[in-house]
């Protein structure tokens, strides 16, 4: 209760900011801080039970199926961190009420800070390592916010995007890192993990767990050479680096290796890969720290050298490195949050954060300058502060370190880049506060006031305590997270400022003197400095980013253009070499034993006359007319075809379909340019060509495969044997699909209906009409009359005979949906012959209620059988006796066949009427013209 | 039969009958259309709701259309397949609705909600039918009523992308016909059941056009479903298309995974000899390209929708990467992990089309614009919509690419497989970052007068934090849903018990 | 007898088509073309009756009527196209 | 008596197949388009004509039933035909008088004037020749 | 009242039988539906007769329709002769504009259809004043005795009809 | 020659001529080709059957030969939607067109004709 409490304190907060985001500054930071109040205040009260050595615990099943729960725990070096986070937190709301200007959103920024302290919260923690991840990446996320907070500054959005790839990057590593080491140790549960070292470290997956936890690791920390984010994170209000790019975020990563220490430490690997990899950052980055010039930079880049101290320290792999560096953590919290502080007030109070520009501050702010000083002393390794012992016990334990096989190296090394430190410190202290006055160009210039001051007050006073009183106010806390980290119970510990004239003094000293030494030297450095052009990681970064950026771009732009045809040539060419591939894998596709059907004379002209009307319509496919009556051919075959196949069902219906297509086209053509000049290339049309023809072989191979095969009539038989019993009809095409498939059926007629929906709308806003009109003059005679007269006379014959092949569909070949387009066809013989009758435009909402209603009237059918207690479009039929006029059959597929006609008879006329509609609408603007050009 | 026996039609009658009402009802009353629409979806989702809690039970129910036993007539099918995926269409469907009516984008044609509620139709039959050409034949439906919304609207661009849209489903919906016409010759059957027991039993000279059906299936699905190379169509499309209509296409290319999911361990399950998992030697590699082209599309786009869609091709390469294993573990993830991308991909677009009304002529292009109405809400809603589609925590995305890293992970491909999916996940997170911060951020030129916009109404804003919250919800019930997805795993990998359901358990 | 009568015809209506498809594809008017494909219908319904009595059934019989109907329509809507440059006004 | 009535169906099928020939072999061997617009009459009323005799003659002869439906397709054809004719004659002369398009005119040559005015395909029609239902809607007493 | 069931006596009718023709058959039930189709139709229509002939039925159709059905066998052998033995230099193929007295379009195409469907002539056009016909002749030897041959034959019978 | 061989031959035929015009860049000629790939499409599906010849599936009892029903009822549902898809694919390469000012398949406009968008 308690752990949950702690975790979810914050988020609840976030929430109510963001929520009451013009609630007044006060009032915001009340909340804020009040979260954090109370998560200290239970820390504290549960604080004494976990230092005695039991745990708090909760566990809450989340997501068994992936042994992601939210188990959170509470052990030592738990309770470190999250006071810290908290602790710090609290000081970094009052100091940003103080920094904010009136005008900010504070209520924005304060939720995002404390969505991060959740996010930190959980890290401290979890007792999951998948729990883990999810607030791991929650702090990657939470931290490009804040970076981005002042969201008008480029340098704002571009430091929060870099950081957001390269810690979000590196906790994706730490994904596939602790997934891995969840499988390797059989659990993701923290305690059953910290318990296999053994089998964790000799599983073969071990070097793959420790390079990812490790990228994790050293992203978030900023380690060489992924350190480049964080000077740029400085972008970020002043409050969020002394809270997230100092004290805790960036220390996530120290965590973890502290957290994970007793089942990846202790091999070589670890050793050198962290170890080294430690001591370079702590090197490098205090080198760079003394010759940059903005505060926040040298601030940044010391973090990452002291970041990499403790990291080196935990590489070691030694319970009493450990030690060190869970004591450093606790130190450089306490001082750099200071320090950043320090930085924020001569920043809010002068305007400018470059130190050549700025000097002699302690005479104008005698209270920033003595904490900033105190501060920086602890940062420097000084006497009496907390930064002195926790130094003294890095030099202890690197005099320990063989590294390369020599124990000189690592103490070496430290040294100097602790004589780095020391002058970078020195530097700040002497550069910023004492020595010549320059103030800036703007600001009051005075000591802020105590909202800004008391919490770096509150935190040189804890650096100082640390140097002083350390056992007493660290010491149990300490032991008991070393003992966390090291897996156990601490090793002895004794935190005190003095330790006796030993290796560790001598190189603490020589560190200081050196240090003012190099200070004093350091200017000629920096002019040669100046000059160079070092290798810039960001540049480098961006660069990468950009020139990642414009490949993938032009790839993309190049692969997605707008380009039909070439989506069709992927298609097809797809499914050909899938379909090759496919009969190569299974060595082949064999012709049947059936026997094949001799063909007749008139099969074989007419066959002739498909094929050379299809090789027509494909040579003359810029001559449209041509191109249609060609086409007209092939569906005139195929009609002919299924008659002589024993298919009038679809003989009818090609023959029906094919008018109505031809019509549409018809229609269509009339309307787009004539002869359009050819598009493609030769080779192009070879390759299409090529592509067509082995989809030619391909389908007629495969066609011929099938026929040739003796024939599997399962389901079908069923159909023949029950179509009279079991329905009435004799015509077990029709009864196929108005009764045993008529689901596909309704499904069909819906198609129909939408496509008459479709193009309704598509031709129904007032088209801007620019048709290029054709040369030719028209003939006058709109409505030629022996045609309109012959089209009157055929009208009731033809609607006679709709009626008729409907009514008989059911046992003959026939049935409402070529009933419906002979009606179709008849209505628009007349539009034809005789033109748009008055009544056009209101019939067109007779085809709309037509479709619905024949949508209705097939789907109630269908659920008139539930009332009967059967399935959906269950069927019924009777033979009714009536007088004079005999046996009637009354089937319900009747109905459903009816509805049928009806959705096709408005599709197809909604269809016609509204083409001939916008031919219309052409024709009168070009009427005009016509009238001219006919002499 | 009972009530609960006959709910398995509901779907499919509901929006039959409502999808004409509201054509009806348009004719004469614009409000009574609305509300009737508005209703049907409310219907929907409780008979879908009902209908899942039917299929908890695990048993797998037989619905024969028109009383003709299976094989001999169309039979529906409800799983727990089929019951999540109508829950997760119908959920959806809903939101968007609301967001369209809420937006007033419905009425910029006279058929929005009669097609709305055709596709749906076309949807929730293509979930639950039990029968390969009454697949395709609620494909068709669903394919055509897409085209009447993907140019809701209209407009020259939409209309030029219409035309490749629509002529590329017209030749993918040949080359199935072709399939079933393949497997009709072969087995005589198109029950999906019955299918399986003849493929399980055919013999060495019928391989190799099972087999060629089988490839020309998996094409239709993948292009349907977008995988690479057959993605070409879906980014023109879905930009051209209003985002909200494009919201609701997010299902639509998980209507290909799932005919993946329904037909493979049915038909070329390990059941089917020779034929067992036939389409997963070029399924994977098409995946991990889909995943990296989808999300390298995510990081160079210059609008959102545009963003959003290349989202859905990255997710569903991620989705396929998990499917293409076929074993029951990575199945369990791909489901909950298709789930997520539905609706992940849907709040994208809604969220595209927020930021579109409200920022005037600057549209969704990932440029610089003076301050606008909503902004902060706006790009709260955007970076929850991107947390989600990327798969950063806490949104369901993290836990879904969770779930397919860990079931993948005693796969031989895992190394391919999780660098790719980590790999494509920190190019999403680059891409939206920058684009964000450009379209939110980044304010130009600084200090000029806010967008003037003409709607002061926060009403769009609803639909997509509800998607969010649904989101979120997936997140907190994480346990539930993965145990659902387990469950109908399970399920999808006994065929047999499928094949008993439907054909009953003596073999004809 | 009927049945030599009706190979007999078979083979003159094949030679019928072959006669309309190279006008067909002759020209070299495009009357010529309407002209060629509109007895091309007439021959094909000929033909189905053909089939019809091969068969001895009359299943076929409304395919050649509904073909009578239909390629009149399609045959008077290319010319009306050619001559009015419209075919519904 | 069967027999007769056998070889009265062979006859009949054999005359309608010939003049089927015989109609589209005019459209291939006559000089141009007019000329051979009166090959499928032939095929229409001979050819068709008598198929459809021979095939309701051929089912009383098989089944002893009267089959009359065979007649509506000649109904059709009767109606059709001629105006199929009128129409592809009206684009021959529209397209002949055309300037750009050169057509053949056939043996007969261009038509002669009807005397007063011009033909309708040349000349609009006149209004007291009523055909379009748009006109027949303004029409008194309907 | 009978107007108002039986708007157009004659196409009712005339469904009726082709209703029976279609059905193949005349029982009961042929008769009971053929009848209703038969009455609805003609009023379904009824927007497109708006001005329907009158048309007198009786002697003078029935010899219009033995004269036309004897006319185009006639013509069919004829114009077989010339397909089959005629050579093109030797066609003797003519124009003939006939001069019309029939007044109403429906008859005007009654008697162009015929012509048309007697081989050998084709009605091209109607001249734009509908009093003449212009008709393509495949095969005449004389074109005033052909022109008044049609109009003997065929006009002359259908101005009695078309009254 | 077998009936089964004009089949598949004329299958062959249709989907070449199909697949090369769709392949085209203007709206017309794709919609062609669609239309001559829908005809071979259904041709094969219809083959699935068998070819049968004057045996039409319509019931009469103790007939036992006949054309598989089966097939042809898939295939009129597969001419419908086919014809709904055409239908829809026609008007709309017209809107286009109108919209546009170009006939491509893209949009594209067309450098000879000064037409379309620039
Ligand atoms: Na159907
Ligand atoms: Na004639």
């Amino acid at each position: 209760m308690v752990l949950t409490t702690l975790v979810l304190l914050p988020f609840v907060a976030a929430m109510i900011l963001s929520l009451y985001a013009r609630a007044g500054r006060v009032a915001q930071m009340v909340i804020a801080g009040g979260a954090s109040a109370v998560g200290l205040g239970l820390l504290l009260v549960a604080a004494p039970t976990v230092l005695a050595g039991t745990p708090l615990s909760a566990q809450l099943t989340w997501v068994p199926a992936l042994g992601l729960h939210a188990s959170l725990w509470l052990d030592p070096l738990g309770l470190l961190f999250a006071g810290l986070i908290l602790g710090i937190g609290l000081l970094v709301v009052v100091y940003a009420h103080g920094y904010l200007a009136k005008g900010e959103a504070t209520g924005r920024f304060l939720s995002f800070l404390m969505l991060f302290q959740g996010a930190m919260i959980g890290i401290a923690l979890s007792a999951n390592v998948l729990l883990l991840l999810v607030f791991w990446e929650l702090t990657s996320l939470s931290s490009f916010l804040l970076i981005g907070f002042w969201r008008d500054r480029p340098e704002a959005r571009q430091g929060a995007r870099m950081a957001l790839a390269v810690t979000g990057g590196g906790g994706l590593a730490l994904i596939a890192g602790m997934l891995l080491l969840g499988r390797a140790a059989g659990s993701y549960e923290l305690a059953t993990i910290l318990a296999r070292a053994d089998i964790v470290q000799a599983s073969p997956l071990y070097p793959a767990i420790l390079i990812l936890t490790l990228l994790g690791a050293f992203t978030k920390s900023a380690q060489f050479p992924f350190h480049f984010w964080l000077p740029h994170a400085m972008a970020a209000p002043t409050p969020v680096s002394a809270y997230l790019h100092s004290a805790t975020m960036v220390k996530a990563g120290v965590f973890l290796l502290a957290r994970l220490w007793p089942v990846l430490s202790s091999t070589d690997l670890w050793f050198y890969l962290v170890a080294s990899t430690g001591l370079v950052t702590m090197l490098f980055g205090a080198a760079v720290a003394l010759f940059r010039n903005d505060l926040k930079a040298i601030l940044a880049y010391s973090t990452i050298s002291q970041l990499g101290l403790m990291v080196m320290l935990l590489g070691f792999g030694t319970p009493a490195a450990a030690t060190a560096a869970v004591f450093h953590i606790l130190n450089h919290a306490a001082f750099k949050a200071a320090l950043f502080m320090n930085v924020g007030i001569v920043d809010h109070e002068t305007g400018t954060r470059d130190i050549r520009r700025l000097g002699g501050l302690a005479a104008l702010m005698p209270i920033t300058a003595t904490l900033g000083t105190l501060a920086a002393a602890s940062m420097a390794g000084l006497p009496p502060l907390g930064g002195f012992i926790s130094k003294e016990m890095m030099f202890d334990q690197s005099t320990h370190a063989v590294l390369a096989g020599q124990s000189w190296l690592v103490p070496i090394l430290t040294t100097l880049a602790a004589v780095l430190s020391v002058a970078y410190a020195l530097r700040y202290a002497i550069g910023l506060l004492f020595g010549r006055t320059h103030v800036g160009e703007a600001g009051t210039r005075h000591d802020p006031g105590i909202a800004m001051l008391a919490p770096s007050v509150v935190l040189v006073v804890i650096a100082i305590a640390l140097g002083l009183i350390p056992m007493t106010i660290a010491g149990p806390l300490v032991a008991a997270a070393t003992g966390s980290v090291v897996g156990g119970r601490s090793p002895d510990l004794h935190l005190a400022l003095w330790h006796g004239l030993n290796p560790a003094f001598g190189l603490s000293a020589v560190a200081v003197g050196a240090g003012a030494l190099v200070l004093w030297r350091r200017a000629p450095v920096a002019d040669w400095l100046a000059t160079r052009s070092a290798p810039d990681a960001k540049r480098m970064f961006d660069a990468a980013m950009r020139s990642a950026f414009d490949r993938t771009r032009r790839v993309s732009g190049v692969v997605h253009a707008a380009a039909l045809q070439r989506y069709l040539f992927v298609l097809f060419a797809v499914a050909i070499v899938f379909a090759t591939g496919a009969t190569l894998t299974s060595g082949g596709v064999y012709t049947g034993s059936r026997p094949r059907i001799p063909a007749s004379a008139v099969a074989i002209v007419a066959w002739l006359g498909l094929i050379v009307a299809t090789a027509a319509v494909v040579i003359v496919q810029r001559h449209r007319y041509l191109a249609l009556l060609f086409l007209g051919v092939v569906g005139l075959v195929i009609a002919l075809a299924f008659v002589h196949l024993s298919a009038p069902d679809l003989a009818l219906t090609q023959i029906a379909v094919e008018v109505v297509t031809i019509l549409l086209m018809l229609l269509a053509l009339n309307m787009l340019p004539k002869s359009p000049p050819t598009l493609s290339s030769i080779p192009r049309r070879a390759r299409d060509a090529l592509l067509g023809g082995v989809a030619g072989v391909g389908t007629g191979w495969l066609a011929w495969a099938v026929m040739t095969r003796p024939a599997v009539a399962a389901v079908s038989a069923f159909h023949w044997a029950n179509s009279y019993a079991g329905t009435g009809g004799r015509n077990v095409v029709n009864v196929t699909l108005v009764d045993f498939r008529a689901f596909d059926t309704l499904g069909e007629i819906i198609v129909l209906g939408i496509a008459g929906l479709a193009i309704y709308a598509l031709l129904e806003p007032a088209v801007r009409v620019r048709i290029p009109r054709s040369n030719m003059p028209h003939s006058p005679d709109r409505h030629p009359m022996m045609l309109a007269t012959a089209a009157r006379a055929l009208l009731p014959l033809a609607l006679l005979v709709g009626l008729h092949i409907f009514l008989r569909g059911h046992n003959a070949p026939g049935g409402g949906f070529v009933a419906a387009l002979v009606f179709s066809i008849a209505i628009f013989m007349q539009y034809l012959a005789s033109g748009f009758g008055s009544t056009s435009e209101r019939r067109r909402d007779y085809d709309h209620a037509l479709i619905a209603v024949g949508i209705l009237i097939a789907t109630a059918t269908g659920l008139g059988s539930l009332v009967f207690d059967a399935p959906f479009l269950s069927s019924s039929f009777g033979y009714v006796h009536l007088p004079l006029i005999g046996e009637v059959e009354m089937a319900t597929a009747t109905l459903f066949d009816a509805g049928v006609a009806s959705v096709v008879v408005g599709a197809v006329m909604m269809i016609l009427a509204q083409l001939g509609h916008l031919t219309q609408r052409v024709a009168r603007i070009g009427a005009v013209s016509d009238e001219q050009a006919v002499p | 039969m009972t009530l609960a026996d006959q709910l398995i039609i509901a779907p499919v009658v509901i929006p039959a009958v409502v999808a004409p009402l509201t054509l009806l009802a348009m004719l004469r009353q614009r409000g009574l259309a609305v509300g009737l629409s508005l209703a049907g979806c409310v219907a929907m989702l409780a008979a879908a709701v009902a209908l899942f809690g039917l299929a908890q039970d695990g048993a797998i129910r037989s619905y024969a259309v028109g009383g003709w036993p299976a094989p001999f007539g169309i039979v529906l099918v409800l799983d727990r397949l089929s019951a999540a995926m109508l829950g997760l269409s119908s959920a959806l469907a809903l939101i968007v609705l609301l967001h369209a009516t809420l937006t007033a984008a419905d009425r910029k044609g006279r058929h929005f909600h009669s097609l709305f509620h055709f596709q749906l139709l076309g949807l929730n039959g293509a979930f639950l039918t039990g029968d390969l050409f009454n697949l395709f034949v609620f494909f068709e439906v669903l394919l055509i009523a897409s085209y009447g919304l993907m140019l809701h609207g209209q407009g020259a661009a939409r209309l030029k992308a219409a035309v490749g849209y629509v002529v590329v489903n017209v030749v993918g919906s040949a080359l199935f016909l072709i399939a079933l016409g393949v497997l009709y010759g072969v087995t005589g059957t198109l029950n999906m059941a019955d299918l399986a027991r003849r493929i399980a039993v055919s013999g060495a000279a019928d391989e190799g056009m099972l087999r060629i059906a089988g490839v020309l299936l998996m094409t239709v699905f993948g292009l349907k479903a977008a995988i690479v190379p057959l993605h070409l169509w879906l980014p023109r499309t879905y930009v051209a298309t209003m985002p909200v209509v494009a919201a609701l296409f997010a299902i639509l290319t998980k209507v290909g995974v799932y005919a993946m999911i329904r037909i493979v361990p049915l038909l070329f399950g390990k059941g089917a000899g020779a034929l067992a998992w036939m389409p997963s030697p070029w399924l994977f590699p098409a995946a991990v390209i889909t995943a990296v082209i989808g999300f390298a599309g995510v990081f160079v786009a210059q609008a959102m929708r545009k963003q959003a869609a290349f989202a859905l091709v990255g997710s569903t390469g991620t989705l396929v990467l998990a499917v293409s294993c076929w074993t029951q573990a990575t199945m369990a993830a791909a489901l909950f992990y298709l789930v997520h991308a539905t609706l992940a991909g849907a709040a994208l677009f809604l969220v595209a089309d927020v930021t579109m009304r409200r920022r005037g002529q600057y549209d969704d292009a990932a440029v610089p614009s003076p301050r606008f109405a909503g902004q902060q809400a706006t790009g709260v809603l955007f970076l929850a919509s991107s947390i989600a589609a990327v798969g950063l925590p806490p949104l369901s995305g993290f836990i879904g690419k969770l779930f397919i890293l860990q079931t993948t992970a005693t796969t031989s491909n895992w190394i391919i497989l999780w660098a790719t999916i980590l790999g494509t996940t920190l190019i999403g997170v680059i891409g939206f970052a920058r684009a964000g911060s450009i379209l939110f951020w980044k304010a130009s030129p600084n200090g000029a007068d806010p967008i003037d916009s003409p709607n002061r109404s926060n009403a769009d804003l609803i639909a997509p934090t509800i998607l969010i919250g649904l989101l979120a919800a997936l997140t907190i019930g994480a346990g539930w849903a993965t145990a659902q997805a387990q469950a109908t795993a399970a399920q999808i990998f006994a065929p047999q018990r499928y094949i008993t359901a439907v054909l009953g358990s003596v073999p004809r | 007898m009927i049945e030599v009568a009706l190979n007999i015809a078979a083979i003159a209506i094949a030679l019928a088509l072959l006669c309309n498809g190279w006008r067909l594809f002759r020209g070299p008017a495009l009357g010529d073309r309407i002209l060629a494909l509109d007895t091309m219908v007439i021959n094909v319904i000929a033909l189905i009756l053909l089939i019809g009595m091969i068969g001895g059934s009359s299943t076929y019989f409304e395919a050649a009527l509904v073909l009578a109907m239909v390629g009149f329509v399609s045959t008077v809507a290319y010319c009306k196209l050619l001559l009015r440059g419209n075919i519904v006004e | 008596m069967i027999d007769a009535f056998a070889y009265l169906v062979a006859g009949l099928i054999l005359l309608g197949a010939a003049f089927l020939l015989l109609g589209s072999w005019g459209l291939v061997r006559l000089p141009s388009t007019m000329e051979r617009l009166h090959g499928p009459t032939m095929a229409t009323t001979l050819g068709v004509g008598s198929l459809v005799l021979a095939s309701m003659l051929h089912t009383r002869l098989q089944s002893g039933t009267w089959s009359t439906h065979e007649l509506l397709i000649l109904l059709f054809l009767f109606i059709t035909t001629p105006v199929s004719a009128n129409m592809i004659a009206k684009v021959h002369l529209h397209r002949q008088r055309m300037a750009d398009i050169i057509e053949p005119a056939g043996i007969a040559g261009e038509p002669p004037n009807p005397g007063n005015g011009d033909w309708a395909t040349f000349e609009a029609p006149r209004p007291s020749i009523a055909t379009s239902t748009a006109d027949l809607k303004r029409l008194p007493g309907d | 009242m009978i107007r108002l069931l039986l708007p157009h006596p004659a196409l009712s009718a005339t469904l009726l039988i082709v209703w029976l023709l279609l059905a193949n058959s005349v029982t009961g039930g042929d008769l009971v539906l053929g009848a209703m189709v038969s009455l609805i139709l003609p009023k379904v229509t009824a927007p497109f007769w708006p001005d329907r002939p009158r048309l007198r039925f009786g002697g003078a159709l029935v010899a219009f329709l033995a004269v036309v059905l004897f006319d185009i066998v006639v013509a069919n052998f004829h114009v077989a002769r010339v397909i089959l033995i005629r050579r093109d230099r030797d066609l003797r193929a003519r124009w003939l504009v006939i001069p019309i007295e029939l007044t109403t379009p429906e008859a005007i195409t009654v008697l162009a259809a015929t012509i048309s469907l007697t081989p050998g002539t084709v009605s091209s056009d109607v001249s734009a004043d509908g009093r003449a016909l212009l008709v393509h002749a495949l095969d005449v030897e004389d074109e005033t005795t052909e022109i008044a041959r049609i109009k003997r034959r065929y006009e002359a019978r259908l101005l009695r009809i078309f009254a | 020659m077998s009936l089964e061989f004009l089949i598949a031959s004329a299958i062959a035929v249709l989907t070449a001529g199909g697949v090369y015009l769709s392949l085209r860049g203007r709206t017309f000629q794709v919609v062609l080709g669609l239309t001559l790939l829908s005809h071979a499409v259904n041709l094969f599906l219809f083959a699935t059957g068998r070819l049968v010849v004057d045996r039409p599936p319509l019931y009469a009892r103790g007939v036992t030969d006949h054309a598989d029903p089966l097939p042809q009822a898939l295939v009129l549902t597969a001419i419908v939607i086919a014809f709904g898809m055409t239908a829809l694919a026609v008007i709309l390469s017209l809107r286009s067109f109108i919209e546009s000012g170009s006939d491509h398949v893209d949009g594209l406009a067309d450098p000879d004709r000064g037409e379309g968008e620039p």
